[in-house]
């Protein structure tokens, strides 16, 4: 169970929270206005990073917003989580990039 | 039997004799004792029979790195618990034992003949033969295999036992109470952090209770230990747990525990549980883990009466039991001279010292030879004999590739050691790097993971003074770490102790081919040969060597095995240890029990049953329930004499013919309010919602962005800027968290907000001819004819004084309305409302009747009509879709030229040709008769009932270009036959809609 | 007025350290934080913004539950009051007020034990350091949603959907057979 | 290759065992082959033996970054079973299944597939429509399913509980006789034995770097850690890392890679005589020949390539075995692991050509992977010779999200109403 910074409410349990999913795939602001492969891309293709993965998550059973986090999916360790909306941060360590 | 038991010593209270019992036999022991301990003293040997060739097998270990004593304990027959190792196993008034894998007793077990069939045997065998016939491996040498294997019997009957669980936090876990545990706690308390020691024995102390003749600070170890305890009683910021194993590290710190709560006591109270999970989230993390003395491999070494130096000292030292009275004791490290030395001091004889270091000299070994004991260096052992204990151990002087001076010592018990292997099992699980290190033969924690730190032995740390102010320093930055600050105090330990140093490996032989077996690991009697077999077969990986041979892989997981292992197969290899690598340390340190993790969820506790307002009222008319999701929905009200049929067809008539009431509490509902509310549900469901009226309600479909069928439901407009949303039952929760994520993230600007009011409500349908009449006399500030509250019009008024919001809307083709009211008033309203239905002879019905209902007229259930691949058009609802609009959540994907494929599965009506069949559900369909399988199946049903007011069957189905075959007659394949049937349209009953505008 | 004893609050076991559930107004306030400073006004209470506490004013409280969800409590009874002073109050802003009052159940936990009951199934520190008197989130407890709110350091008071009252409240009851030692 | 047999066994057992030699040769990467296979698990030496065997594609390799075996088909509940839904679906793991029946005999290396029945348990009305529809599907498509009331259950697997008073009470099951399981690390070693003997060279402990494309824009080479390998044709069969791996050709796939937990029991004497799983309840369970208990459910939550899971996981799996099994509250969690498994949007797997020419891929398959061990296997091998698909893995393309023929078992098997 992890331990995750809610930008809103702190430190929280894994339990009190749900994924969702990778982070900063915006819906096209004109569907019908997509090729096949872009409306394809925006469904389905995700990037699965091995390494520091911006990705959602929603403090469901907390105060219920989604936000978004960089993590580590070699060691589940979190680097930032940071609001909706908000641009990811940069990471200062060398050899890391989102 | 001899008594192995000493005059005096140990920590057992002799005052309070303990009766028990072993594979029948009643022994008696002292309270104190383990079950291990009171059976040496009782002078038993045999404890258990090996997992493959059946040897007969004694205890080595004094803890939980215990191999080969397991046992089953049968509190009564409910509560029998397998593979429990004796050594753990602590000894209370009436205690049942059995031992384990033997067959008929455990002196003669006819399945030891695995042993002599041994040179076919080898690592992996399995893997070459019991290949021909081909069924015969299923049906025949597998099963014999299968009861050959497995160690105790399962359980049978239903555990009684309660198990508990709890979270903790706090700012130190200090993970073993032993010398660097105790300083480590002790210190770190004294800062004011908050800090939970737990140790898996059932007293605090470790291996300083293997040590009464040391002091510390000018304190006996027992004085010591018992202040320190009470030290940390004393503080409100300390936890201790005995009897609590932590057995996993996970990510971000926390550690479960688990803490046995009554297995020791001979009458639990019937509330106590048996076990407890202890999920502890820590600031910091203290391993003091300590470490775990190795034995040494040579041919024999498996007999009754050969253990671990350590756990000879341990038996004489806590439980006052002299594990032999003629020992011989082969060693490869100092630390074990302080067996020899105590047991010598208890009156054992120690009949020689074999050293297997050529180089071996300094202070043991003065101190042995001393005390009169004879001392060997360069030792090797060449076997052992015995049937069922060693009585005579084969020991040669090894140089330069030869065994010379081989003589044959006569011996009751045989200590081994080869050192101590730090237990760094937690560390690793924490994903902690460990290195080797050379000068201790042994992999130490390098490089952290987590925010932990080891302490002690289990960090290479040696000698009692260097340990416990190692915990005591690690102890101090732990909590600073944490945010308190202490300083260390310095301990001054005197005891009789020496290097924990030794060699790892397979003791060195004349000649590779010995007939006798050098086990490695011996609970899956793993030899050195067969670790050698697998290497010639090419596996050179350790995990390959592992899984090939299984050593390591035992209830003890390898704990006294794997680094002999290792060193054997580096030294195979010609490679390095670290070279050759470490297997993965996985959860959990020692087995635990299942109920734990299940811990509460049983019966109803297992998942909530949630029930609505309703309920109780439905319970007492003798409803039968179904679980949809978590919800306990009345599935039919049967009268008495009636099945589910009868109620069902009773149910229909009343509702088709004059008024049924229906508890529709569980549908989802969400309020949608805001400026921006009707825009909000304009782009998030497929129709329009812009020009709703208020007033007025309509029926909508929400589609997930790939284009399939998410959710249905009826939205109303309540007010300008506020809208009543239904959804499915099971789709309430989910179709919550979708339109959050669609407002939060996509369309954060649109002013609106949503709040769910599922259970604010209880819905009561009220659906029939007669419906109106029912409900008039209720409401009041409510207009009920046709033409101020027409088919799906929505008013707020009050029912039996109560505030509420009237539906008007039907899910079964009548005249109906929907009476939401404030959910406490729900029983109420209802039995109102029954009570008004009487003269109409309103029925109650379920959700049977009202699927038979929906399904007459060609409703959809979201989830039963469609499986995640359903487009709107395909259930035959391409009208809702409001054409006009630029976009909504799936349009994009609607458009893709295959969602129009001319043969996609499109739903149908199915008519059987002999109107009493019923098709079942599921049932798939075909075009042409008379088909073996592989079939062209082209469709199936996904709904089928008995319609009463048809008087026949009826069937929904989806079947490929479905709207184009009506009129065909296809089959429905059955085990029974084919079942002829016409496709029809999806409405049955009432096909111009007149009925609901009634 | 309606009869009140139409209305049926859901029954729940009895233990000592249990407040029998009272029906109460409750109301889900979401919108901007210009909002809640009017709601405040209409309200009698300035709503809380700071994450995760809790104002009270006599008996009324308003508890955070998001950045713009708060969750309003009061005596039963004053519910239509209350939807007419926020509305006027809140003339001109963009917000929702829903009324919740029958949603969920109000279970009050009082004395010594309550933080250990709690505690064995909530996975938050409920210690006073890491969730002092004032404070309240939605959280959960074994396996239902919950708010938890403490109003003072020995008193704690979930608000549970109705559905899932008698899953927590049983589970209390369960956790209490246990002896403290 | 030393033929296995109890006589060769018998044999030996005169010599000490001494006469056996390595299973498969430990060799350096040549400078070219004709194909290579990315990742030395179960598929991937399926592959590899499959293209030399049924496609005379002899100079094969397989690069294997750790040792064979070592990822998902060691990590895995090894269950075996067909009894899917869609007629693509069926028809993929029924080809599996039937190569499954006759593979220990086919490689003369003795898997211990074991058609003990694979019975799937419903608790709910909803449950059970979704079993007989499982059950007509699977008997169009000749696959064995079977209803079984509660009693016929109980009668099939003894330790289960089927009292009406449980929380999800057992309304009855599919029985799938001919599914069952087998001995996973077996399958890696039999393929490396068999394919290795056919002149396949099986190379661990060389992890790929880089995948190196012409002019053109096909493949022609792969960068390892153990230096470039010339080759034209690769197919990746790489599981959780595969999104890693042709990330190296810039290819994207709609995959995400999750952990998943199993877990063994200390072993007991036989008690478990079937496989049972429960979808509703999340849990399934098996025994092993050597008496384990062996219990897995459904992903972890989030992405990961950690190999581990959580404990609340962990804790719910068991919580459902211990409701469906009361006894089993007394035995103990020996082991627990974790792998990674890749995760299509509509659960179902890939096989199938990738934008790059000589570029194919097999992946996808979620927690599924192991049933499917032989299939994929045969099915990339066929793939990768011919430049096309074969008719079974034909609908199992890349170009299926695109168009929106979806094989989606898992949103089957949703709940609603």
């Amino acid at each position: 169970m992890l331990l995750i910074q809610c930008p809103y409410c702190g430190l929280r349990p894994e339990l009190e929270f749900a994924y969702a999913g990778q982070a900063h795939v915006a819906r096209p602001a004109d569907p019908s206005a997509t090729t096949p492969d872009q409306w394809t891309e925006f469904l389905y293709l995700r990037d699965n990073t091995r390494g520091i993965h911006a990705e959602r998550w929603r403090h469901v059973r907390g105060c219920a917003r989604f936000f978004n986090a960089l993590r580590d999916t070699t060691t589940d360790q979190f680097l930032a989580t940071y609001r909706a909306g908000e641009s990811m941060p940069v990471l200062q360590q060398a050899g890391q990039k989102p | 039997m001899s008594g192995r038991r000493i005059q005096q010593g140990g920590r057992v209270d002799r005052s309070r004799a303990i009766r028990f019992t072993f594979d029948g036999k009643g022994y008696s022991g002292f309270a104190g004792d383990t079950l291990a301990s009171a059976l040496l003293a009782n002078g038993v040997q045999v404890f258990g029979r090996s997992f493959k060739y059946h040897r007969p097998r004694g205890v080595i270990a004094a803890g939980s790195e215990e191999p080969n004593a397991l046992v089953t304990v049968m509190r009564d027959e409910a509560r029998c618990t397998p593979n429990l190792r004796a050594t753990q196993v602590e000894l209370y008034d009436g205690l049942v034992a059995r031992s384990q894998n033997r067959w008929p007793s455990l002196d003669f077990d006819v399945q030891a003949v695995n042993d002599l069939l041994s040179p076919l045997l080898p690592s992996a065998f399995y893997y070459k033969t019991f290949m021909w016939p081909r069924a015969a491996w299923h049906k025949l040498y597998e099963p014999v295999i299968r009861r050959a294997a497995g160690l105790g019997e399962s359980p049978t009957l239903p555990d009684p036992d309660r198990y508990s669980q709890r979270f903790a936090h706090c700012d130190v876990l200090v993970v073993g109470a032993g010398p660097a545990g105790l300083a480590a706690a002790l210190t770190a308390s004294a800062s004011g952090a908050r800090v939970m020691l737990c140790d898996e024995q059932p007293e605090f102390g470790g291996s300083l209770l293997d040590e009464p003749a040391a002091t510390i600070d000018g304190a006996t170890t027992a004085d010591w230990i018992r202040d320190s305890m009470a030290t940390l009683r004393s503080r409100a910021n300390v936890t201790l747990l005995t009897r609590t194993t932590a057995f996993g590290y996970f990510p971000h710190n926390l550690i479960g525990l688990n803490e046995r709560i009554t297995e020791h006591l001979p009458a639990p109270a019937a509330d106590m549980p048996r076990e407890r999970l202890w999920q502890v989230r820590a600031a910091r993390v203290l391993i003091a883990a300590g470490s775990i003395e190795r034995p040494l491999v040579f041919p024999g070494n498996d007999r009754p009466g050969v253990m671990l130096a350590s756990a000879a000292r341990t038996y004489l030292h806590r439980y006052g039991v002299a594990v032999g009275q003629n020992v011989v004791l082969v060693t490869g490290s100092d630390a074990a001279y302080a067996a020899a030395l105590d047991l010598h001091a208890a009156g054992v004889r120690v009949a020689l010292i074999a050293d297997v270091r050529a180089d071996a000299t300094g202070a043991p070994l003065d101190l042995a030879r001393q005390a009169g004991i004879e001392v060997v260096t360069g030792a090797t052992v060449l076997g052992t004999r015995g049937r069922l204990g060693v009585r005579e151990v084969t020991i040669g002087v090894l140089a330069r590739g030869t065994v010379n001076d081989t003589r044959r010592v006569k011996c009751d018990a045989l200590l081994l050691s080869g050192g101590y292997t730090p237990s760094v099992h937690l560390f690793s699980q924490s994903r902690g790097k460990l290195e080797f290190n050379e000068a201790r033969q042994a992999f130490l924690p390098s490089v952290s993971a987590e925010p932990e730190s080891s302490a002690g032995s289990c960090r290479g740390i040696d000698g009692y003074t260097q340990v416990l102010n190692d915990g005591a320093r690690v102890g101090a930055a732990s909590a600073l770490a944490a945010g308190y600050s202490v300083a260390a105090p310095e301990y001054r330990v005197q005891a009789l102790e020496f290097g924990m140093h030794g060699l790892p490996g397979v003791l060195p032989q004349a000649s590779p081919l010995q007939p006798a077996r050098a086990f490695v690991d011996f609970q899956n009697d793993v030899t050195s040969k067969d670790l050698a077999l697998a290497m010639r077969e090419g596996f050179e990986s350790v995990e390959h060597i592992k899984r090939y041979t299984t050593t390591g892989m035992a209830t003890d997981q390898g704990k006294t095995s794997n680094m002999n292992a290792l060193a054997f197969v580096a030294g195979e290899l010609g490679r390095t240890i670290p070279k050759v690598g470490l297997t993965t340390f996985r959860m959990p340190y020692t087995p635990v029990t299942f109920g734990i993790f299940a811990g509460y969820d049983r019966g109803d506790l297992f998942d909530p049953v949630r029930t609505t307002s309703m309920h109780d009222w439905a319970v007492q008319q003798g409803a039968v329930f179904e679980d949809v999701g978590q919800w306990k929905r009345a599935r039919y009200f049967p009268r008495s004499g009636e099945d589910m049929h009868a109620a069902v067809d009773r149910e229909c008539k009343a509702v088709r013919t004059g008024v049924g009431m229906f508890d529709a509490s569980t549908l989802g509902t969400i309020e949608v309010v805001g400026p921006d509310a009707a825009t909000f549900l304009s782009r998030l469901y497929v129709n329009g919602f812009s020009t709703l009226a208020v007033g007025r309600s309509r029926y909508g479909i929400l589609l997930r962005d790939d284009g399939f069928i998410y959710d249905d439901g009826v939205i109303a407009r309540i007010a300008g800027e506020r809208f009543h949303v239904t959804t499915t039952t099971g789709g309430a929760a989910r179709v919550f968290g979708m339109m959050e994520d669609y407002l939060q993230t996509e369309w954060p600007d649109l002013r609106c907000w949503l709040t769910s009011t599922t259970e604010q409500w209880a819905v009561i349908a009220v659906q029939g001819p007669r419906a109106r009449d029912v409900l008039a006399p209720l409401v009041s500030d409510v207009d009920l004819s046709a033409a101020a509250l027409p088919h799906l019009g929505v008013t707020q008024g009050r029912i039996c004084g109560v505030p509420m919001r009237l539906f008007r809307m039907s899910f079964t083709g009548e005249l109906g309305y929907e009476v939401n009211v404030p959910a406490d008033y729900g029983l109420a309203v209802w039995e109102a409302i029954h009570a008004a239905g009487q003269p109409h002879g309103i029925t109650p019905y379920g959700t049977e009747t009202m699927h038979v209902l929906r399904a007459e007229k060609g409703y959809i259930i979201v989830g039963q009509e469609t499986d995640g691949t359903v487009t709107p058009d395909d259930a035959g609802l391409g009208w809702a879709i409001a054409k006009s609009k630029p976009d909504f959540v799936g349009k994009r994907s609607l458009a893709r030229e295959t969602m129009h494929a001319p043969d996609r599965k499109q739903l149908v009506g199915l008519l059987t040709v002999d109107p009493k069949v019923v098709l079942e559900e599921g049932a798939q369909i075909v075009a042409t008769p008379g088909q073996h399988a592989p079939m062209k199946m082209i469709g199936h049903v996904t709904s089928s009932y008995h319609s009463a007011v048809l008087g026949r069957s009826i069937a929904l189905a989806l079947l490929r270009g479905g709207r184009a075959r009506i009129g065909e007659t296809l089959y429905v394949p059955m085990p029974g036959g084919e079942i002829a049937v016409q496709v029809t349209a999806t409405v049955f009953y009432d096909v111009e809609g007149a009925r609901l505008h009634g | 007025m309606v009869d009140a004893a139409l209305r049926r609050i859901v029954s729940l076991p009895t233990a000592a350290w249990l407040d029998s559930p009272v029906p109460a107004a409750r109301f889900i306030l979401r919108g901007a934080a210009a909002t809640r400073a009017a709601a405040g006004q209409g309200f009698g209470l300035s709503l809380p913004e700071t994450a995760c506490r809790a104002t009270t004013d006599g008996n009324r409280a308003a508890l955070w539950l998001g950045p713009d969800e708060q969750l309003l409590l009061a005596p039963d009874g004053e519910a239509e009051l209350i939807e007419a002073s926020l509305a006027r109050a809140l003339q001109g802003h963009a917000y929702s007020l829903v009324d919740v009052s029958h949603r969920q159940v109000g279970i009050g936990l009082h004395g010594p034990r309550a933080e250990w009951l709690l505690q064995s199934q909530c996975p938050l520190p409920l210690n006073l350091r890491d969730f002092p008197a004032g404070m309240c989130t939605r959280t959960v407890f074994g396996k239902a949603e919950i708010v938890l709110w403490r109003p003072a350091e020995q008193v704690f008071r979930l608000e549970v959907w109705r559905s899932f009252a008698t899953y927590v409240v049983e589970l209390l009851c369960e956790i209490d057979r246990e002896s403290v030692a | 290759m030393r033929k296995f047999s109890g006589w060769t066994l018998l044999k030996e057992a005169f010599g000490g065992q001494q006469g056996w030699t390595p299973q498969w040769r430990r060799v350096a990467p040549q400078a070219e082959y004709d194909a290579i296979i990315i990742g030395g698990g179960g598929h991937g030496l399926a592959a590899a033996y499959y293209l030399a065997s049924e496609h005379g594609i002899t100079r094969t390799a397989v690069l294997e970054k750790g040792w064979i075996g070592g990822g998902n088909t060691g990590r895995n509940t090894t269950i075996i079973r067909s009894n899917y839904l869609f007629d693509e679906s069926a028809a993929l793991y029924d080809h599996a299944l039937k190569l499954w029946e006759d593979l220990s005999q086919v490689l003369n290396y003795n898997v211990m597939f074991s058609p003990r029945g694979v019975m799937m348990l419903a608790h709910t009305v909803h449950d059970v429509q979704v079993a007989k529809r499982h059950i007509h599907a699977n008997r169009g498509n000749g696959v064995d399913n079977e209803w079984l009331s509660p009693e016929e259950a109980k009668a099939y697997c003894p330790p289960l509980n089927i009292e009406r008073n449980i929380r999800y009470p057992v309304l009855g099951a599919a029985l799938q006789r001919r599914g069952g399981t087998a001995r996973h690390d077996a399958v890696a070693w039999g393929y490396a034995r068999a394919a290795d003997a056919i002149g396949v060279d099986i190379i661990e402990n060389c992890e790929v770097t880089g995948l190196v494309r012409d002019a053109s824009g096909a493949m022609e080479a792969v960068q390892t850690s153990r230096g470039l390998i010339r080759c034209r044709r690769v197919g990746v069969s790489a599981a959780g890392n595969t999104s890693v791996v042709l990330g190296l050709a810039g290819v994207r796939l709609p995959l995400e890679s999750f952990p998943l937990q199993a877990l063994v029991s200390e072993p007991v004497k036989p008690v478990v005589p079937c496989v049972v799983m429960s979808g509703s309840i999340h849990a399934y369970i098996s025994q092993s020949d050597k008496g384990e208990l062996v219990i897995g459910a459904g992903t972890d939550a989030y992405t990961s390539y950690t190999q581990r899971g959580a404990l609340h996981v962990n804790s719910h799996t068991l919580s459902a075995v211990c409701e469906l099994f009361p006894a089993f509250r007394r035995m103990r969690m020996l082991r627990n692991w974790g792998g990674i498994v890749d995760v299509t949007p509509d659960r179902s797997p890939i096989i199938a050509r990738t934008p790059v020419p000589g570029l194919y891929v097999n992946c996808g398959w979620g927690t599924g992977g192991f049933k499917a061990t032989p299939g994929a296997g045969h099915l990339l091998a066929w793939t990768m010779a011919r430049d096309e698909p074969h008719p079974i893995n034909a609908p199992f393309t890349i170009e299926r999200f695109r168009d929106g023929h979806l094989i989606d078992e898992a949103a089957a098997a949703a709940v609603a109403h």
